[in-house]
């Protein structure tokens, strides 16, 4: 399958699943409080993050021109399936050597640009525009963040529960299984997943996905084991509510403030981690972690290429302190202790 | 013990918690919380059951609703064993006996609307057809608890904590239950709103023929709502009778510590002197003889070794050789 | 009741809400005099315990204090400098909780907490301090001192844990003991051990008591005088027998007529209808208004007035001043 | 208490051989010996070599079943070797990995034992101190400031370390390292500040969180109101009772003392067993890592069963049985 096709597909369902998720927290005017009650909190940072997803969004699909008229030189270029933000850039300006922000002439080499003072972050060291680069940077981590929970979501609620609701054997099988994956140094497994099964974007969240799901799975399966407890639970067994039911309509709604808090929480070290992979040289491609590698070589140069590391890092650090903050706000929104008092 | 016709019979009943500990959860005690417990609850009448903190009043009420697993006994509803069905026998027998919780916040699902937690029982036992029917059968519900009809599209924090029980009462009674187990329904509520639901629980009793088997540590409450009352001490019933009988001439030393302990109203009536002393002894190592030898004012040898059979005192029973013939 | 130990005047302690700072202990004012037990008795969040707390400066953030006087002997606590309140509270003022479980700290042996209440009071060596904290849990009724001083809390049942409590507060002699609702959490027959021994140390150490207790049995079986608050106000002030026989307030009258066990087996309770007003919903007028059988004009509109409906004994009701103007 | 320490172990033993399935499973099963040998070899190397890479480092044997010699397996060979401690030969250059892991443990010590001390010393009094000022501007900020410095990824902490201090100021070496105690210092002053950076606001938020929690519980208003000042009332009363979650924390971080820090390392040139699996990594040394893989979850279990006997000492509530 072409990667453009692959791509274009996870985003789709990505949409899909959030689409979903807003879609039944609207239901429930409890949601639809705590999404109010976030706004009103952190509307900075909830804006920030909305306009990465913009950039992401404009990022994701990309498309052909088949009746577009190439000049043969642009072919290659030209041809390749390109996304908004692609547009945005002209198509030809792989330039020979490195320029700095808003500069008219190459810095090595020092002949005129072709879009002089059009680069307005500069280039890199082989050319490309940093700020064309570091827009197609959200995508990147969007779907890190977005595949990896996906994966980890779904399994751990699954998980968690079913060892927690059931106890017993199940309980014992699970919790084995959880605790040796928790006992392997997180970063070396990831190594080592990464390592075997290749290195690609799926290929990286599966294995972030598999180090990621103990931690919320644990969660779970306590919370679980308190909620199953809990008088509520046994009313509705008095009820003749079967257990099937019980954990649909009383266990999972109440798990769900869990989850939410932990994919904040979870959204911010899977992007962290997928710098550190890439500056081992095994992460994906295009992402802020490969522009902060490639600084590596960048800041030794005489003028130190600076621009490159310092987009990339500013871009980074902007998403994740907004995610962290919103993260915090989540906590203390969704906090069960806060939620029983008056609304 | 009674004359009326038994809607429920409890029969040598004993529910034991194993003491599981270290990582390979191995068995290696039980708390006996409920040892040995008779009862009779009758048709439209009320039983209280009535003892101080882990007595195990508790746990009979909720080994009557299948909560936990008895290790031995009899639970004869209407002459049928409940011990003895399978789960598909037992669901006919849920929707006849109900249960209304002490505290009505832990009680409700904070994510779950009224209509919804009034409606779960019908929708478990089939009835009312559709969704309207049975928000109409909710509203009539929550209007005879005295609850305005737009508290259905709210949740149970927007309630006060008397608002809360009412809907806990209304949820139980959708299923036309027979007999109701409250246990510490009321404790948890302000003394005015106490109120309210008693005189409420007692109305529907009249209305509906409901009996109630009604778990409490209150004194007053008892004298107030009961027929019979029943004294746990330690996983076992030390005195049973009619609620007269049993708070005018108690006829088991603890029953009267009970009645010295709990404050009185009495403005003319100076603090009285201390009966029971001492605290109560682990139900998971109970002492040998008569449980509550070493509380005792009246103990003496025999006492110690020798655990006293039930005797019959005036239309009831208590545990303690003081009362043989 | 020569000399007043404790005296609360116009206090306020408030606490934000959606509608802003809400007082939630509104000018509340009483006194304590040496040797008198006094019972502040209320429903849930009527205020009581926010008292108690404003009067030793522990009003849990972001509840604050915002005005009034508390007079602790010839001292204004209000405005004593931190240190020296550290000096009042456990050295003047002492102060026993409702869960002697959570109120232990569970990591530190008994003795030890004991040894720190009289350390931080009194100069005196270890061995000294443990020497008194012996005495102290005899004076208590703890059998068996020497090994209970190296339990740890979770050791002791929930009887010798109030009375480990009660000895740590007895450790500096205080003259004030508040104590919050010392015996909710536990069973009758314990709490009647409790209320024994309150009752016996008073007697000896000629303590000042201020019990918060939401039960009129308690009250009953221990209190010299009575506050009745309702919605952070005191509504009621008298002697126990006259507060109990003869209350002057229609709420004090619907609290302790709803009361079973007190009418006849079988009978209606007098039901107060419907609830306790929020913080928000408190109007101008007297906030029993809504639920106040005997409500007339005035009452919502107007504060209400207080009424002497006895000697001693005070009430803040528009209908007890009329039913005493018709009379004089 | 012994008796559980011994089925504790058993339990740990257990998850042990989970832990050499679970690395069987990827490093056999999904990547093949002939996926490992071509990778060490490149893609182009004659099935000759390969063959004999193979051999060489004894990966020949069936998988589960040898009817020849049921004993000569690649299952038995990887239990035996890993439970025995012997590592075999590293797949990139032949040489021993237990050499390697004794020359690296040195190094990966001197440069994470004081960064942990260090952490741990800092990040409780920090929080402490801003627990003490709860709901204050003072906690405001401190909490701000935290999520600020988590939200920064530990490389740019690192490279912007490594470009002020050394390379603009020039205090120290940019990288390098000397086992020579008159000079060690030299070396591994700007990495422990940059890890001391790195981590600091998580783990301040981290403990702030834990004692805020302790000091809304009763007993701290029983402390209060008998009389304890502020400072008497967080070191006597709510870090006593704060060990529970801070030993959870610490034990578990001990086994990344042996496994070193390899983002640091490998930046700064230490010669630890950090920058030994960076190593590994770029030469696709499976035997390396794996061997690194299984040595961090053993530290980790042991690490566990010592929390849960440290909770003993620290909560006289906890008994184990």
């Amino acid at each position: 399958m072409e990667s453009y096709v692959l791509s274009n597909l996870i985003t789709s369902a990505l949409v899909a699943g959030l689409a979903l998720a807003l879609w039944g927290a609207r239901r429930s005017p409890l949601w639809r409080n705590a999404g109010r009650e976030l706004a009103r909190r952190r509307p900075v940072a909830l804006a920030v993050v909305a306009a990465y997803a913009l950039v992401a969004g404009l990022d994701s699909v990309a498309w052909t021109d088949p009746h577009h008229e190439v000049a043969e030189s642009e072919a290659v270029l030209l041809g390749e399936p390109r996304s908004a933000i692609d547009r945005l850039f002209p198509a030809d300006f792989q330039e020979a050597s490195y320029s700095a922000p808003f500069a008219d002439h190459e810095l090595y080499g020092g002949e005129a640009l072709r879009h002089p003072g059009g680069h307005w972050l500069g280039t890199d060291i082989i050319g490309r525009d940093v700020l064309h680069r570091t827009l197609k940077g959200a995508r990147v981590a969007l779907i890190i963040g977005g595949l990896t929970s996906l994966i980890v979501l779904p399994l751990a609620l699954l998980v968690g529960v079913s060892a927690g609701y059931v106890g017993g054997r199940v309980d014992d099988v699970v919790f084995f299984l959880m605790s040796t994956l928790a006992s392997m140094p997180s970063l070396l497994l990831l190594i080592a997943l990464i390592m075997v099964l290749g290195v690609g974007t799926v290929q990286v969240c599966v294995a972030l996905g598999v180090t990621g799901w103990v931690g919320l799975a644990r969660l779970v399966r306590a919370e679980t084991f308190k909620i199953r407890e809990l008088e509520y639970v046994d009313a509705a067994r008095v009820l003749g509510t079967s257990e099937l039911r019980i954990v649909g309509r009383h266990v999972l709604p109440n798990l769900m403030h869990l989850v939410v808090i932990t994919f904040a929480l979870l959204f911010s070290s899977l992007v962290l981690s997928e710098v550190v992979l890439s500056w081992l040289g095994i992460g994906i491609e295009g992402s802020w972690g490969r522009m902060i590698d490639q600084a590596r070589t960048e800041l030794s140069r005489e003028p130190v290429i600076w621009w490159g590391i310092t987009s990339a890092s500013v871009a980074l650090f902007s998403l994740i302190l907004a995610v962290n903050q919103l993260a915090d706000a989540v906590r203390d929104i969704l906090d069960p202790r806060t939620v029983g008092e008056e609304s | 013990m009674s004359a009326g016709p038994a809607l429920l019979r409890v029969e040598g009943l004993e529910t034991h918690f194993p003491v599981r500990t270290g990582p390979l959860h191995r068995v290696t005690g039980a708390v006996r919380a409920v040892d040995g417990v008779d009862l009779v609850v009758e048709a439209g009448k009320t039983l209280a059951l009535v003892g101080e903190s882990g007595c195990g009043k508790t746990t009979v009420g909720r080994s009557i609703l299948g909560l936990e697993r008895p290790r031995a006994g009899r639970i004869l509803f209407d002459g049928v064993d409940l011990l003895a069905l399978d789960r598909a026998g037992f669901a006919p027998y849920r929707k006849r006996i109900q249960m209304v919780f002490q505290d009505p916040a832990a009680a409700l699902d904070p994510r779950m609307r009224i209509r919804e937690a009034v409606a779960e029982g019908m929708v478990a036992f089939g009835i009312g057809t559709s969704r309207s029917e049975r928000t109409e059968i909710v509203a009539s519900l929550l209007a005879r608890v005295k609850l305005d009809p737009d508290v259905m599209s709210r949740y149970p924090h927007q309630l006060s904590g008397g608002q809360r029980q009412r809907v806990s009462i209304a949820r139980a009674l959708a299923v036309d239950p027979e007999l109701v187990v409250c246990d510490e329904s009321v404790s948890a509520l302000d003394v005015s709103i106490q109120a309210q639901i008693l005189n409420l629980l007692a109305d529907l009793q009249r209305e509906r023929r409901l009996a109630y088997l009604f778990i409490t540590h209150d004194l007053g409450v008892v004298r107030h709502v009961a027929d019979r009352v029943a004294v746990m001490y330690l996983g076992q019933v030390v005195e049973e009778g009619p609620v007269a009988r049993v708070f005018d001439a108690p006829a088991h030393p603890y029953t009267e510590g009970l009645l010295a302990a709990a404050p009185s109203l009495d403005p003319d009536r100076g603090p009285r002197p201390v009966v029971v002393r001492g605290d109560v002894p682990s139900p998971s190592n109970p002492p040998p003889g008569c449980r509550f030898h070493t509380r005792c004012p009246h103990v003496f040898a025999r006492c110690r070794v020798e655990p006293p059979p039930t005797f019959d005192v005036d239309g009831g029973m208590s545990r303690c050789f003081l009362r043989e013939p | 009741m020569s000399d007043t130990v404790l005296d609360v005047g116009d206090l306020r302690t408030s606490f934000p809400s959606a509608e802003g700072r809400v007082d939630v202990v509104d000018r509340v004012s009483f006194d304590v005099g040496a040797g008198e037990t006094v019972a502040l008795v209320g429903e849930s969040g009527c205020g009581k315990s926010m008292t108690a707390l404003s009067i030793m400066r522990l009003v849990p953030k972001p509840g604050r204090v915002e005005g009034g006087s508390i007079r602790v002997g010839a001292r204004d606590v209000r405005t004593l400098p931190v240190a020296e309140m550290r000096r009042v509270r456990g050295g003047d003022v002492s102060m026993i909780f409702q869960e002697p479980m959570t109120s232990l700290n569970p990591v530190q042996r008994c003795g030890r907490q004991i040894v720190e209440a009289i350390r931080l009071h009194h100069p005196e060596s270890s061995e000294e301090a443990r020497r008194r904290a012996r005495d102290l849990f005899g004076e208590v009724g703890i059998p068996d001192a020497e090994a209970r001083l190296d339990a740890y809390p979770h050791q002791l049942s929930g009887g010798m844990r109030q009375r480990v409590m009660i000895a740590m507060a007895l450790a500096s002699r205080p003259k004030l003991l508040i104590a919050d609702e010392p015996t909710t959490a536990l069973d009758v027959t314990i709490q009647a051990q409790i209320l024994e021994l309150l009752r016996t140390l008073q007697r000896e150490h000629r303590m000042a008591v201020l019990l918060i207790t939401h039960d009129l049995g308690i009250v009953n079986e221990i209190a010299d005088r009575v506050l009745v608050m309702y919605a952070g106000r005191i509504i009621e002030e008298g002697g126990r027998r006259d507060v109990l026989a003869r209350p002057g307030h229609p709420y004090t009258r619907g609290l302790l007529r709803s009361l079973p066990g007190v009418v006849e087996r079988g009978a209606r309770l007098e039901e107060i209808a419907g609830v306790v007003p929020r913080p928000s919903e408190w109007g101008a007028g007297c906030r029993f208004t809504n639920r106040c059988p005997l409500a007339f004009d005035p009452c919502a509109g107007t504060e209400a007035p207080r009424v002497e409906v006895g000697a001693r004994h005070v009430a803040w009701c528009h209908a007890a001043a009329r039913d005493e103007g018709g009379r004089s | 208490m012994i008796a559980y320490v011994l089925r504790r172990l058993a339990y740990g033993f257990a998850t042990v051989l989970g832990v050499l399935a679970f690395l069987f499973g990827l490093f056999f099963l999904y990547a093949t010996p002939e996926d490992m040998a071509r990778r060490a070899l490149g893609d182009k190397a004659p099935p000759q070599a390969i063959e004999q890479w193979i051999v060489n480092h004894e990966y020949h044997h069936p998988l589960f079943w040898n009817p020849e010699n049921p004993g000569k397996t690649l299952i038995v060979d990887h239990y035996r070797r890993m439970l025995t401690f012997d590592f075999g030969r590293s797949d990139a250059d032949d040489v021993r990995v237990t050499t390697r892991l004794r020359e690296g443990v040195g190094p990966s010590l001197s440069l994470t034992v004081p960064l942990f001390f260090g952490g741990l010393v800092l990040s409780i009094s920090l929080a402490l101190f801003v627990a003490t000022f709860r709901e204050t501007y003072i906690d405001r900020a401190g909490v701000a400031l935290c999520v600020l410095a988590m939200s920064v990824s530990i490389l740019l902490y690192i490279i912007g370390g490594q470009f002020l201090i050394a390379r603009i100021l020039k205090w120290f070496p940019i990288s390098g390292y000397d086992a020579d105690p008159a000079v060690i210092a030299r070396f591994l002053v700007l990495p422990v500040l940059v890890g001391l950076a790195a981590s600091f606001g998580e783990q301040v938020r981290f403990y702030r969180t834990v004692f805020v929690e302790e000091t809304n519980r009763d007993y701290v208003r029983t402390a209060r109101a008998k009389g304890c000042g502020d400072g008497r009332v967080m070191w006597h009363h709510v870090l006593r009772n704060a060990m529970i979650p801070i030993i959870t924390r610490v034990v578990l971080a001990i086994p990344f003392l042996f496994t070193g820090s390899i983002l640091l390392e490998s930046f700064f040139a230490i010669p630890g067993l950090g920058s030994m699996t960076v190593d590994a990594i770029h030469a696709n040394d499976f035997a390396t890592l794996r061997v690194m893989v299984f040595l961090g979850s053993v530290f980790f279990i042991a690490g566990q069963i010592v929390t849960d006997v440290c909770y003993t000492l620290a909560d006289p509530r906890v008994r184990l049985e």
